[in-house]
């Protein structure tokens, strides 16, 4: 089996770069191919970095506070540009503030997430998740 | 070493003001002689300069958190809340307007109005204006700061000066490397040319504005040779521009003798090269900057690196402290929880601001060795630049002179790894570019190996990833499982 | 210095055993060869001698909570909850069963069961008896000691020991002076005997008991010299009885280089007086109390004062430290405040036990200080006691030449008169009868006048009282207002 | 007039010493004539010292959290040995634990005190209401 496409980003004009290096070195080393776009990415760059490399899913983080404005939407605009069914993942600081976990993960669903992760995310079951997730679009989807 | 940047010229910075005060609708509010004699006319007790330099006079250490909500009414209230708790008020930007996206900016005060929380992770001081602007100043009792990380800030910064905000945070390096992707680093120095030449034009005209360059740069792993070069840098490039109160930070890396040396180095290098170029007629104080990389959840852990990070702003005599709270690795903290690192802070502050500042001969060892690579350093930058700081700053980073660990940067070459010793020093590994003087490389490469040695596994980036976790894991040395 | 105090003999201890038992009804249920197996069939990590000598070696540094209730089923609750926070156990005793008022103690529990909450300050060990006991210990899975303040532990020892506790806190001067009114010296001293003999017949028996007399004494500006006297002595005494474990203490004064100087020549005292009575075959380790007057209300700033006592304990390399909780000014704290306590503790002690501990000239001056001021006590208790420790001591408090401030007993002279110099260290204005070597004395004063002149005042009680209250009102120094 | 005669001390096992040391200074120094009875003094104790001194008022501490089975009935007593009308003030860590201060004063209140206050108690308007109260029952009482 060829190795999951992934796209990494952090959206917005978020410049917290950290988060995301470490993101790049572990999904490598667990087998994804990943495309890290680094920091203060748009929706339609993460979109055309994923129609590009024909990548399974977009992981996109937001730690700055302003991921709820910057998310809007996404979903649909994955939609219009002709890829809806791409696994999405969100993660980080999501909102402003300490607000409750089911509280954000909702609002992020309500974008069009598949998955949503704190920064307290536990990345061996992310990567679980992934895989499963990547697997599961893979067969009816191309 | 001797620069010959000169000040923009008054012709040059006058055609530049034009276009960045009609960049956005509010920057026709400013009117620089109306602002100079606003200033003037504001009780002395609301200059951050001054506040400083006093401050500094008698060896205390003053508190201020930050804080920048995006509704004007709410800000006001958040500060005024504050201003009891600490001694200097911030007023933290959103990162819509760091970017000079005022048009979302506007979008995000919409949208906080209509939810009635804010939206924004700061004030969107150019969307408010100089009116409302000063409606903050005004309404408070303790000297306000501009804190962002703005690359290009002159209406940021024309706005807020003339709104009365005495002090600014930020530079052409250190508002750029940590903060964006792809601004080049001659342009946001250039910009931030034009914020000193115009805090040196309130200067000139008897109002003394401070600045302070961002010390902790990506707050992760950063050897304080590199935030201390860049520091250095930023000052003199803003005393060139006429500036006299700047304000040298730190960000704490968490070994006491490394920080408190630190905070010691800092203030010398300063004076060596300040004094060097010929400025005498400047004040010159620092901050410390509590742990800037990721926290733990946990409040009370939290509360415990806040405290201690107020130690050590104690123990090395930082002018001021800038303090977290116990929500820093959750959000945006609430107004209770910003008093509350306040209050952690003060107490532990209070307690040590007696007491004599920390000098063991450890610690004089360490500053020895940071002052010896900031000079190579700066040695280097005077070369590539042959006369310009500017230009040698630009080709230093370049070549990989300067290397901020960690940063967004595509103007930064990111080949410096830094990695923790068995002391919990921050300790560079492989030095990239940086010309790290051989027998102080040598010394970190000993640290490091000793390090190696007892976790029996060489050096390598995932000791790093562990160094980076470990605070917010409650350690300070990533060990291996 | 020879001292020949000898152990008590079997026949006289079994005889006041028998007497000692027979107390109260649950002290029929010791039997001492039981007990022993017991222990013997303890998992090692149970055992408080092994964990203490073990983080020693290591350099560690431990952490343990204060946690008491008066219900059996509610203690092991609370100590099941803290022990995934600490490194050691307590059980704290509470005040009646200090004074031998078991039958106050048992309205205690009566009325607790009643009311749904503790009513008492601690946990009533004698009453609940043997069996109730061991069934905490076994219920958890880290070392548990007996804390407390009884002038006569002897049958609160004899049962806790047989259930397995594996530390005893206290001393015959610690435990009386600052606990009770008018408790004859002579009295707790030889109560104190039995329980270190009763340890010793442990030791014999190949049950390793540790023993850590208490070394805060009043808590509130007690000079390092006073309680490391203290310290020393109990030391000895518990040593003269067989004994093999000990664990020193001192409790944070709060200026840095004091305390941390406290610490040094703790351990260093300790080992001093005991090879030189001719001990060879026993284990030293220490422990710091985070600060044991007056807390703040506020509980930010408590963290604060917490978080600045982890990072001395670390910095001066205690063993392990006592924890003190955001509650403290309020009351006996809930469970989760308990363990915030040791959240913020553990991540500052884990922050700083890879740094290594602090070592500077004014440390090692301070060090002397205190040690040739101990050395002088201990040489006027040698002369008073001609050959007995205890008969010395006894007359060292009736003489003044050990005297501990603001303790309640009538046996305590009451003469010396602690207050705080410019630095916040604690220093003697009146040393009543101690016989502190001159030229200290004079630096003492030399320090106290240094302060007066900056405060404008001179000398006095009610700068004394300002130094009480000043921690808790957010200083360190007491300063007028 | 005569200064107000005031016993203080500490109920009950409990050895806490440095405020009471510290009240004792205050008390005195604002012209009080003050009967101290140290830690650890028991209602019949404290009775006895006021019945001796001719006291119009008992001070009691209470520190370590025995203070509710301590105090219980302290009124009583003093009705029982016929110094019914003496003015009963309590302070200090009245409870086991952080309660609200509201429910303490009601407790202690209906054990008979006349005024109940915190660790957090303000001196100086102590003594005034204890000037006040000793006049006020100076009057009617003898
Ligand atoms: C270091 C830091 C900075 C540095 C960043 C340097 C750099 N260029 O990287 C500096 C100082 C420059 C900075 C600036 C700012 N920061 Co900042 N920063 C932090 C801090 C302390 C640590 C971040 C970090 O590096 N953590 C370590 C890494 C490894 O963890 P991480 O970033 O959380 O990433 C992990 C997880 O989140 C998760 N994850 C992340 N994304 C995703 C995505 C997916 C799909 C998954 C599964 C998992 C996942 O996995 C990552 C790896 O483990 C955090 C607070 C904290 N966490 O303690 C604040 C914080 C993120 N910053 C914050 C803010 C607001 C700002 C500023 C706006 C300034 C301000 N107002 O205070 C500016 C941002 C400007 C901008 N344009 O973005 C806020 C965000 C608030 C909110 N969301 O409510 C935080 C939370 C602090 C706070 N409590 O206020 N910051
Ligand atoms: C120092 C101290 C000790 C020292 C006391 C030394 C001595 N002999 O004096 C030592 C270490 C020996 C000690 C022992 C114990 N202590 Co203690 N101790 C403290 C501590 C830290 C400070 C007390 C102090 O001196 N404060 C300074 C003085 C100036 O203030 P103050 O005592 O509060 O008195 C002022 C006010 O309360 C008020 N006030 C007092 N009485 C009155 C009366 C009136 C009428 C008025 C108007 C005002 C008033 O005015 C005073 C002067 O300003 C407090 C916690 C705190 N406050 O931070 C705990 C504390 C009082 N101790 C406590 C306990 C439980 C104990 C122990 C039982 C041990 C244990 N289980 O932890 C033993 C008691 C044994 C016994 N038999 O009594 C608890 C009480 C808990 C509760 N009420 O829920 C406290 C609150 C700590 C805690 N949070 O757990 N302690």
């Amino acid at each position: 089996m060829r190795p999951c496409v992934i796209v990494l980003g952090v959206i917005g004009s978020d410049c917290h770069a950290v988060g995301n290096k470490i993101l790049e070195a572990f999904f490598s080393d667990r087998g994804f191919t990943v495309v890290n776009l680094g920091v203060m990415v748009s929706q339609d760059e993460f979109i055309d970095a994923a129609i590009e490399t024909g990548a399974s899913a977009v992981l996109v983080s937001s730690l700055y506070g302003h991921g709820e404005i910057d998310c809007a939407g996404f979903r649909d605009r994955c939609i219009e540009r002709g890829i809806g069914d791409i696994v999405l993942y969100v993660g980080g600081n999501l909102v402003i503030g300490k607000r409750e976990p089911a509280e954000i993960q909702q609002l992020y669903h309500s974008m069009g997430f598949d998955r949503v992760f704190g920064p307290d995310a536990d990345l061996d079951s992310v990567a679980e998740f992934l895989a499963a997730d990547c697997a599961a679009k893979a067969v009816p989807a191309r | 070493m001797i620069f010959h940047d000169a000040p923009i010229s008054q012709a040059e910075l006058s055609e530049q003001q034009l276009e960045v005060r009609s960049s956005w609708p509010t920057g026709a509010e400013v009117n620089f002689d109306e602002s100079v004699q606003f200033h003037r006319e504001l009780d002395s007790s609301l200059n951050m300069a001054a506040a400083l330099t006093a401050a500094d006079a008698q060896g205390a250490v003053l508190v201020q958190p930050r804080a920048g909500v995006a509704l004007l009414s709410e800000h006001i209230r958040l500060l005024t809340y504050l201003q009891d708790h600490c001694d200097l008020l911030p007023t933290t930007i959103d990162a819509y307007t760091r970017q000079n996206r005022y048009q979302e900016a506007e979008k995000g005060i919409a949208r906080s109005e209509e939810s009635g929380h804010s939206l924004l992770n700061g004030f969107p001081a150019v969307n408010h204006g100089v009116a409302a602007c000063r409606s903050v100043v005004e309404a408070l009792s303790k000297p306000v700061q501009i804190r962002h990380g703005t690359p290009d800030a002159r209406l940021l910064a024309e706005i807020t000066l003339a709104a009365g905000f005495t002090s600014f945070e930020g530079g052409g390096i250190s508002y750029n490397i940590p903060y964006t992707k792809d601004v080049p680093l001659q342009r946001s120095l250039r910009n931030w040319q034009y914020v000193d030449r115009l805090v040196g034009l309130y200067e000139a005209a008897g109002v003394r504005i401070n600045r302070e360059p961002f010390g902790p740069l990506s707050g992760t792993l950063v050897p304080p040779c590199i935030s201390h070069a860049v520091a250095v840098i930023e000052g003199l490039l803003a005393l060139q521009q006429g500036v006299r109160s700047i304000t040298l930070g730190y960000g704490q890396a968490g070994s006491y003798v490394q920080d408190v040396a630190a905070m010691h180095a800092l203030r010398e290098l300063g004076h060596e090269y300040f004094t060097e170029a010929g400025f005498t007629d400047y004040e010159l104080t620092t901050v410390f900057h509590q742990w800037m990389g990721g926290f733990p959840e946990s409040e009370a852990r939290a509360f415990g690196v806040i405290a201690w990070g107020a130690a050590v702003a104690a123990m090395g005599r930082a002018t001021k402290v800038i303090v977290k709270t116990p929500h820093e690795a959750m959000g945006i903290p609430t107004m209770e929880a910003n008093r509350q690192g306040l209050e952690a802070t003060r107490q532990v502050i209070n307690m040590l601001s007696d007491q004599p500042p920390l000098d063991a001969p450890e610690v004089q060892a360490e500053a020895d060795r940071i002052k010896s690579e900031v000079r190579a350093v700066m040695t280097r930058v005077a070369e590539l630049g042959s006369g310009s700081l500017l230009d040698g700053t630009v080709r230093a980073f370049e070549a990989g002179v300067i290397d901020v660990p960690f940063a967004p940067s595509r103007h930064n070459r990111g080949k410096l790894l830094p990695v923790r010793d068995l002391n919990g020093a921050v300790r560079i590994y492989e030095p990239g570019n940086v010309p790290v003087p051989p027998e102080v490389m040598e010394y970190h490469r000993a640290c490091i190996a000793e390090r190696a040695k007892h976790e029996d596994r060489p050096p390598c980036f995932q000791m790093v990833i562990d160094d980076i976790y470990a605070v917010s894991k409650g350690n300070l040395v990533g060990r291996p499982k």
